[in-house]
């Protein structure tokens, strides 16, 4: 299942994001950053998905809305095939557009409510006039919508004559009109009922299957990313906790964190229905005042003295595995090392 | 409380009642609404219409005035004067009279007083308007007699001295005053800044008083309001009302009030500069059309600038009024147009909003009339900036022919004052010139014997029967509005003075 | 057998809009006893969230329009109290928790004020007792530091903590029903674990019933007793959340399961349901299901199916639910 | 908090210079005061005389300069027509605007919330359809007409009310106040309508019902209360327009106030007034629009604390 | 002015926490709306203002057409003739002081005022928007200075603006059209730019820039059409508020000058003979009144059909919605 002959297309290195906050009526005077995104790296490989999982506010839409340079980064680097896309001309940055593309969450927002649907899918040729001819749109843009599964005729129609999962489709095929071979899936099915949501997976696999795409998948729901990824990476707090192979990740986690996350996760599987729950303490702190080392430490139930630190680095766990984790006391090293004192519920 | 319903209505409907019927004075409190409020108080600003209505002969007094009836000068604070040589009058001084603060009133006051006035820096309209042309030199032979010795001979030096208006000598010598101090009838006694101006008889006032106790003036804009608050008791009097609020003649007064509406043509540009064009345009004009419509049906169609009682007005050619003959002014019209004039050169009427009530109507019939008779005449309202563009010398090169719609109001009492700025060749509105006129008009104006008057009537003879520079149009008549609670009879002075003198209760 | 606490019977919503009559909800009936969490499971458009806006009477009307049915509450039919009636048993008898805490939160008034309200309006006359029952309660929804939280204002409170005081809010008068719609959707799972966690041991505690509108099977599963399964505006299937699960009835609650990634081995395609969500302005004829429904014979597309009791406890909707019973067996 | 006040005012500031510069500019392009001022028959002379004198004959730019620097020394210039320090007569007209312009808000921002309130609750209805049409008759009619129709109808065909003038009694201020309050009412009701609709459609006013209370308390205290952001902001803006209407209304009903003197004064080309008169109001409507910011912080705890 | 944004038609979902709305959209997102004319009819008094206009339209175009003559042809046997037939079908409407029928006049002084009206509204449309867009979607320094420009020009009472301009460039149509344009771009300023600040941000956008759109393609295809509506209905009311302007100028004797004919000329005139021709200001006055309230009526129609939570209200008829 996983084929990583090539090199990764989208290298992403110490990826940082801080945002400063916005002037205004400010009585505490201080400005403080907020850390959306504190040093991420992470490899896509053509044809593979990697799911990008964690909790809102962990900036796991930042780094989509990066990559895509729909943000400028604090610092770090995004290389598209060994080019760094925040030093792109403006050619440059031209290809990179046909190349790598999106879905976004909300399919109600994502599409211009003024415009047809072959407004909306004639679009990128608008804008990339070389791709294709103009007589040709027209027989394009039907051809792409029965790809995503609608109806030619659908073309005249207007987005609020679809439904939610009709609109994604739409978006879908959108994102195919310039045959990227990236396509960063930002939550593209939370948004959709149960029975749209699985077409939608199924229509996404499919154009994986026939065009080996890279899919950057990103969602808060565990199912579905489990479902669909070959590798999965965990975030929390604007830092990566864990990346690997998704089974590993998923049956063994290796980050506490991974670990309450998947006990949290409402199952429908019935050995795993009584399962208990790994309660988190406290709330996720502010990305504006992170803790130090290890960001999780705070909620953390093996957390000690050298977590607050010391960062944990992504180290392979196991050792020597393709399964990376940022932890000092991982899920797999016995819990008798922690000292009892220490031990929490 | 159907019956406690009743009652408030009542109530308000009482007081309401109250409020309108009883006016501000149950004393003898005059309240005269005027059509804009006094722009300052200060005597050396007094013959502005707008200030003079208040403070000219009411706080301030000059040493001459002029009689609304016959034109003559006659005295006030000077008793008497004679000219001592062609330079040099003696004015003999009224004894006993006191300024509002106390200060005697004499020689030495009234030499303050031209110092003031006179002074360049302050801006005064008196000065700008009497007194340019020649210079005075006062001389105090006593407390009550004053020799003032001009550079040039000034034969009506009196009736100029009528403008000056005499006020404390402790006012400020550069500033404007802001409460002023004059030896009149009525003294200031206060004010509500841009509200109302209050001033009470003076006790010590060297002559009659009518009944009037004190005077409350007030001011508003719209004519409709003003002739309403007369009907209503709010206000006892007021002056200029437009002709068509004009409608109680139990009310109602008309009054002659000096002001003449004419026409000013370019005379000096083709087409206009051909007689026939100028003949034909004031053939043209339907005055009889407009008396008792656009204007009072008691204005008088008029043939020179000047009104009836003023020294140099030509009875003679009052009655040759231009009749309404279209036909002959397209005949006129075709004659020039044959010899070669350029008839239908596009001509410019320009009117001036607000000259007069009704000014814009008026205009907006004559272009018509002018159109009819074949004219190419727009009209152009002009607010007054842009207007004295096109009325006041000096004109620009290579201009279009210019109608100008003006008026005049000599209220002096003399033609001099009139002719020299209008018909001579380097007068400031002067749209014509001819050495001859030019030549008549000097020596008239330096004339100050009995044949001055001939003179200058003469002037306007000749003007309007071999040059007709103006297409004369009518002597005006206001309208005062004098609430039942008084009498008063508004005169030629009315449109610059309020004589509280001249008003009574009932 | 006592009387349920909640009976809705054949409850028909109408929505005006446009050109058409959108039947919002088509008949449903369900029934919440004392003391049970009770969950109405459907997609959009099945009328679950409909369902509980009209039971409590907070259905923007017009356009809505109850066009049938009634709502049983400790004996009284809702839909015909007066208004006075009804305000004075909201709250105290039953109460609701929306799903959008942010915007469910007056963002003008701290959250103490606004719990300590429904104790003024509902008769307590001490601002003072009333802000301590309030902090008590922001105390007890696991609200640290709660009586510096309740000065602060909704904007500066987590998701997880707003929908803590909107629960707070809504049990401040131990009500004999809570209805809860879509509580957890925006939330983490971790949050919502722990808020769910939370709903139920107060339903324990307190005794009081739940009826908890949601889209998520897994949750149903986990915090429900029973389930009601909601198709074009018809509970098409009821009953026992583990047996109606694990061994459904109805065609509908198949093909969901069967689309659920959680419930798939890895590797296993989804199976989606074909088709499009139904029209509820023009629902097909017999059973509104029949045109996506693998199952469908003549008789569906004929005649709609009545409600039968096919097992103790579990109701459906379908002519052939022993067929497809049997199916699931196999 | 000051830190924002502080950066408010310096904007304002920026925007007062830019206002002086360009008052100051386009005012001396409306044309020479001394055609205005002196009489009809004035030489080129006596202009040229009254021009020098009031240094008028001088560069436009170094006229400016001496404008700015006299500014910065307190003096404003004195009065081209009436020979007084302009500030003075800026001054003493103000208490009057004032006096109109903050009743007749205060008047319409109390109507206006309550009748727009009323046809918010139920859209649709009569008694909504009533009120949006007479609220936008009320925003449609011209000012001035309806002015001299009240004074033709109150104060001389009825009697009831003095025609016009300025005075401590109310009945002077009735008419006045009631013309000018017909359009800031008409537009304000329609905000308030729309504001409150968005408002009563809002959860947090469902929760309101849910937690059972009045009907009037929903309104007043829960709804109206977040409704009043954008009616104080077209508040705000209908103040400053306000002036247009004062100007009017001053002229017709003799209110000694602002707005006849600026118009008087730009008329007569009185330059100092026209410049201290509308610097006055500049200084005004910024402290206005800061006021507003100030009362959004007061009602809204989401701006408090961003 | 901000608050004449509607609701716009495109926000994202409906009014969170109308509790079935989510489920109301989903099921009403198929549906067909009525025809904008149907939606027109629907509203009776937005139907009478559009009948209005279309009058109104005859009037600009045929008066002049056929009673430019009429209207400025003095007949002072017909002073102030009060309405009636008396002295022919042309004075129905009663005459002037100059005995010039009102009803050509009317029709000929519509041409002006609504060109002056509508001339200016575009005028501030086309500026205000492009300024508004750029300060928006740009932002920065130029962004600023712009607000700073529109903090300025609306701190400067606009009549008083209108009044210095008009001095300095004469009062002629085309610059009185120049000025009443000046005063009101900020409020398209303002409208636009907050406009933009929030389109900008809607994920459509973000996909456009995905695609590799620039700030032009994306004002021009996505910002701008989503922005026209909410402009539309201030267009509206601007216009109401631009004719009342007009005629405030003439009021004063600083607008348009005779022997132009304006509706605000026609009031400022007739209102001298209040006491004895009242028509002569009523007429205008009433014309002016019942132009601008058509504006603001239709106004306020555009503001509730481009308002999904308002829209129902005219597309169920009046019956239906009745409990």
């Amino acid at each position: 299942m996983l084929l990583q002959p090539e090199m990764p297309i989208l290298q992403v290195r110490n990826l940082t994001k801080h945002y400063l906050p916005q002037s205004g009526f400010s009585f505490s005077g201080g400005k403080s950053v907020i850390k959306a995104v504190d040093g991420v790296d992470f490899d896509l490989y053509p044809g593979e998905t990697l799911g990008l999982v964690g909790e809102s506010g962990c900036g796991k839409s930042t780094v989509a809305r990066t990559i895509l340079r729909l943000e400028e980064p604090t610092a770090g680097e995004v290389l598209y095939r060994g080019q760094d896309i925040f030093s792109m001309n403006r050619t440059e940055l031209k290809t990179l557009r046909r190349n790598v593309q999106v879905v976004f969450q909300n399919p109600y927002a994502a599409l211009n409510p003024r415009m047809s649907v072959e407004d909306i899918l004639s679009e990128p040729w608008v804008i990339h006039p070389d791709v294709l001819p103009r007589e040709q749109w027209a027989d394009r843009v039907r051809e792409l919508l029965v790809q995503v599964g609608l109806r030619p005729e659908h073309a005249e129609r207007y987005p609020h004559q679809f439904s939610g999962g009709q609109l994604q489709r739409i978006g879908i095929a959108r994102a195919l009109a310039l045959s990227p071979e990236v396509l960063i899936c930002d939550e593209p099915v939370s948004a959709l009922d149960l029975s749209v949501q699985a077409q939608v997976i199924n229509l996404l696999e499919e154009i994986q299957a026939e065009t080996n795409i890279a899919y950057l998948f990103i969602a808060h729901d565990l199912s579905v990313v489990r479902h669909i990824s070959n590798r999965v990476a965990v975030m929390y707090l604007g830092r990566m906790a864990e990346i690997g192979p998704a089974s590993e990740v998923f049956n063994e986690p290796a980050h506490p964190y991974s670990a309450a996350l998947l006990s949290a996760e409402p199952t429908l599987k019935p050995d795993e229905i009584g399962r208990e729950r790994i309660p988190l303490k406290g709330e996720i702190p502010s990305p504006a005042n992170p803790p130090s080392g290890c960001r999780f430490r705070t909620r953390c139930w093996k957390a000690q003295a050298v977590c607050a630190e010391q960062v944990p680095q992504l180290e392979p766990r196991p050792p020597g595995s393709n399964r990376l984790a940022a932890c000092h006391f991982p899920m797999d090293a016995p819990d008798a090392e922690i000292p009892h004192h220490l031990q929490s519920t | 409380m159907l019956n406690l319903k009743r009652l408030a209505f009542l109530n308000i409907a009482t007081a309401a009642g109250l409020f309108a019927g009883h006016g501000f004075a149950q004393d003898k409190t005059l309240v005269v609404v005027l059509p804009e409020a006094p722009v300052t108080m200060e005597a050396c600003m007094g013959n502005n219409t707008v200030n003079g209505r208040v403070i000219r002969i009411n706080i301030y007094e000059p040493l001459t005035v002029v009689s609304d009836t016959t034109g003559q000068v006659e005295p006030r604070l000077a008793t008497s004067w004679e000219r001592l040589d062609d330079l040099t009058w003696r004015f003999h001084l009224r004894e006993g009279v006191k300024f509002h603060d106390d200060a005697p009133f004499n020689a030495e006051a009234v030499v303050t007083e031209m110092k003031r006035t006179l002074n360049r820096d302050r801006n005064c309209h008196t000065e700008q308007q009497y007194f340019r042309g020649f210079n005075m030199t006062p001389t105090v032979v006593d407390d009550l007699t004053l020799d003032i010795k001009t550079d040039v001979p000034v034969p009506i030096l009196p009736t100029f001295l009528s403008t000056l208006l005499i006020s404390s000598p402790n006012s400020p010598l550069e500033e404007f005053t802001l409460k002023p101090i004059g030896t009149g009838p009525y003294k200031y006694d206060g004010e509500n800044p841009g509200t109302e101006i209050r001033t009470v008889k003076n006790p010590d006032w060297w002559g009659e008083h009518s009944n009037v106790d004190a005077v409350k003036y007030i001011w508003r804009g719209e004519s409709v309001v003003r002739a309403s608050m007369i009907s209503v008791g709010e206000a006892d009097l007021t002056p200029e009302l437009a002709v068509q609020d004009a409608t109680d003649p139990a009310l109602d007064k008309p009054y002659v009030d000096a002001e003449t509406l004419w026409l000013r043509i370019d005379t000096e540009v083709p087409p206009l500069n051909d007689i026939r064009v100028r003949q034909a345009l004031n053939y043209a004009v339907n005055r009889e059309a407009m008396l008792g419509t656009l204007v009072s049906k008691d204005a008088v169609p008029s043939t020179q600038i000047t009104v009836k009682g003023v020294l140099g007005h030509s009875e003679d050619i009052d009655d040759e009024v231009y009749p309404y003959d279209p036909e002959k002014a397209k005949s006129l019209l075709a004659e020039a147009k044959a010899d070669g004039v350029p008839v239908e050169t596009p001509i410019l009427l320009v009117g001036r909003t607000n000259i007069l009530s009704n000014s814009t109507e008026v205009m907006e019939a004559i272009m018509a009339m002018f159109q009819e008779v074949g004219l190419n005449v727009t009209l152009r309202m002009t607010e007054i900036g842009e207007w004295r563009e096109y009325h006041n010398r000096p004109y620009p090169e290579g201009r279009q022919p210019v109608i100008v719609q003006t008026k005049h109001d000599n209220n002096r009492g003399d033609a001099a004052f009139s002719l020299q700025p209008k018909y001579a060749c380097d007068g400031t509105n002067a749209a014509m010139c001819d050495p001859e006129i030019d030549a008549m008009i000097a020596k008239a104006t330096a004339e100050s014997g009995p044949d001055r008057g001939k003179l200058m009537e003469e002037v306007f003879a000749k003007l309007y029967r071999e040059w007709v520079p103006d297409i004369h149009l009518f002597h005006m008549v206001s309208y005062a509005r004098v609430g039942n609670r008084i009498d008063y009879v508004p005169n030629l002075l009315t449109g610059i003075e309020v004589r509280i003198e001249d008003v009574n209760f009932k | 057998m006592t009387e349920p606490l909640l009976t809705v019977r054949d409850l028909k919503v109408e929505f005006q809009t446009g050109l058409e009559t959108v039947h919002a909800v088509n008949g449903a009936s369900l029934t919440v006893e004392a003391g049970e969490i009770v969950a109405v499971l459907g997609e959009s458009g099945s009328g679950k969230s409909v369902t509980a806006a009209a039971i409590m009477r907070i259905l923007p009307i017009p356009p809505a329009r109850i066009a049938g049915g009634e709502i049983i509450f400790q004996g009284r039919n809702i839909l015909t109290l007066s208004p006075s009636e009804w305000k004075q048993m909201l709250a105290r008898d039953v109460a609701l928790v929306l799903q959008d805490a942010l915007s469910a939160l007056n963002p003008v008034y701290p959250v103490g004020w606004q719990i300590a309200e429904v104790f003024r309006v509902h008769g307590e006359r001490s601002r003072k007792v009333a802000n301590a029952k309030a902090v008590e309660l922001l105390k007890r929804v696991g609200i640290p530091d709660p009586e510096r939280r309740a000065k602060e204002y909704p904007h500066q409170f987590s998701g997880g903590m707003r929908q803590r005081v909107m629960i707070a809010m809504a049990v401040a008068l131990r009500p004999r029903l809570l209805i809860a719609d879509e509580p957890t959707t925006a939330l983490d799972v971790t949050v919502q674990a722990d808020i769910m966690d939370m709903i139920t041991q107060i339903s324990w505690e307190e005794g009081m019933s739940v009826l908890l509108v949601t889209h998520d099977l897994g949750v149903a599963l986990r915090y429900a007793q029973r389930v009601c399964v909601m198709y074009a505006g018809r509970v098409v299937e009821a009953g026992p959340v583990r047996e109606v699960l694990s061994r459904p009835a109805h065609p509908y609650t198949l093909a969901l399961l069967q689309s659920a990634p959680q419930a798939r081995a890895e590797g296993e395609r989804l199976n989606p349901i074909s088709g499009s969500p139904p029209d509820l302005a023009h629902l097909p004829p017999g059973c509104p299901f029949h045109p996506r429904c693998r199952y469908a014979a003549d008789v569906c597309r004929a005649s709609r199916p009545a409600e039968t009791n096919i097992l103790p406890g579990r109701r459906v909707e379908c002519h052939r639910a022993m067929e497809v019973l049997d199916v699931v067996a196999a | 908090m000051l830190r924002y006040i502080g950066k408010r005012a310096l904007q304002s500031a920026v925007g007062l210079s830019v206002l002086i510069i360009a008052v100051f500019f386009l005012a001396r392009l409306t044309g020479d005061p001394a055609k205005l001022l002196l009489p009809i028959n004035a030489d080129q002379a006596l202009i040229d005389e009254f021009r020098a004198r009031e240094g008028l004959d001088r560069p436009v730019i170094e006229q400016f300069g001496v404008y700015v620097w006299n500014v910065m020394h307190g003096d404003f210039g004195t009065s081209l027509r009436r020979h007084r320090p302009a500030l003075d007569m800026v001054l003493e007209a103000y208490p009057v605007t004032l006096q109109l312009a903050f009743t007749a808000m205060a008047l319409v921002l109390v109507s206006a919330s309550l009748v727009g309130s009323v046809a918010a609750y139920r859209p649709g209805s009569a008694v909504d359809r009533t009120v949006t049409v007479s609220s936008l008759i009320s925003a449609s009619v011209p000012d001035f007409w309806v002015a001299i129709s009240a004074i033709l109808l109150f104060a001389v065909t009825l009697q009831w009310l003095p025609t016009s003038g300025y005075g401590s009694d109310i009945r002077f201020w009735l008419l006045p106040l009631g013309v000018l309050v017909l359009r800031p009412f008409g537009m304000l009701v329609q905000v308030v309508r729309a504001s409150m609709i968005a408002t009563l459609s809002s959860a947090f006013v469902r929760t309101a019902r849910i937690k059972g209370m009045s009907e009037g308390r929903i309104i007043y205290v829960h709804a109206l209360r977040n409704a009043l952001l954008p009616i104080i902001t077209v508040a705000a803006d209908q103040t400053v327009g306000m002036i247009n209407g004062l100007v009017i209304i001053e002229t017709i009903f003799g209110f000694p106030g602002i707005g006849k003197l600026m118009i008087d004064a730009v008329m007569a080309r009185d330059f100092p007034v026209v410049q201290a008169s509308i610097l006055v109001t500049a200084i005004a409507i910024f402290t206005l629009f800061i006021l507003v910011d100030l009362a959004y912080v007061a009602l809204d705890p989401r701006i408090r604390h961003r | 002015m901000s608050h004449l944004i509607p609701v716009s038609d495109t926000a994202e979902v409906q009014p969170a926490g109308a509790v079935a709305a989510a489920e109301l959209q989903e099921s009403v997102r198929v549906r067909r709306h009525l025809p904008w004319w149907r939606l027109l009819l629907r509203d009776k008094f937005a139907t009478a203002s559009v009948v209005w206009f279309v009058i109104l339209l005859a009037f600009v175009f045929l008066g002049p057409l056929f009673l430019s003559d009429k209207a400025t042809a003095v007949n002072l046997a017909a002073r102030n003739a009060p309405p009636g037939f008396s002295h022919g079908f042309l004075n129905i409407l009663g005459a002037d002081p100059l005995g010039r029928p009102l009803l050509p006049r009317l029709m000929v002084g519509a041409r002006n005022t609504l060109a002056i009206a509508f001339s200016s509204v575009i005028c501030a449309l086309v500026l205000g928007s492009f300024l508004g867009m750029i300060a928006g979607y740009v932002g920065g320094i130029i962004g600023n200075l712009i607000m700073r420009l529109a903090d300025v020009i609306s701190s400067f009472p606009s009549l008083l603006l209108a009044l210095i301009v008009l001095y300095i460039l004469e009062p002629h149509v085309m610059n009185l059209v120049l000025v009443l344009a000046i005063t009101r771009t900020s409020i398209y300023l303002r409208v636009t730019r907050a406009e933009v600040l929030e389109i900008r941000e809607r994920a459509f956008v973000d996909a456009s820039r995905a695609l590799g759109g620039g700030a032009p393609h994306i004002l021009r295809r996505h910002i701008a059409p989503l922005v026209a509506p909410t402009l539309g209905t201030i267009v509206t009311v601007d216009f109401a508020a631009v004719m009342l302007a007009e005629s405030a100028l003439s009021f004063l004797g600083i607008g348009i000058q005779p022997p132009e004919i304006t509706w605000g000329l026609m009031v400022a005139q007739g209102r001298n003979y209040l006491t004895q021709a009242w028509w002569l200001a009523f007429v205008p006055g009433a014309a002016i009144m019942l132009t601008t309230l058509s504006a603001n009526l239709i106004s306020s129609w555009l503001r509730i059909i481009n308002d999904p939570a308002q829209r129902w209200r005219l597309e169920i008829s009046r019956k239906e919605a009745k409990p």
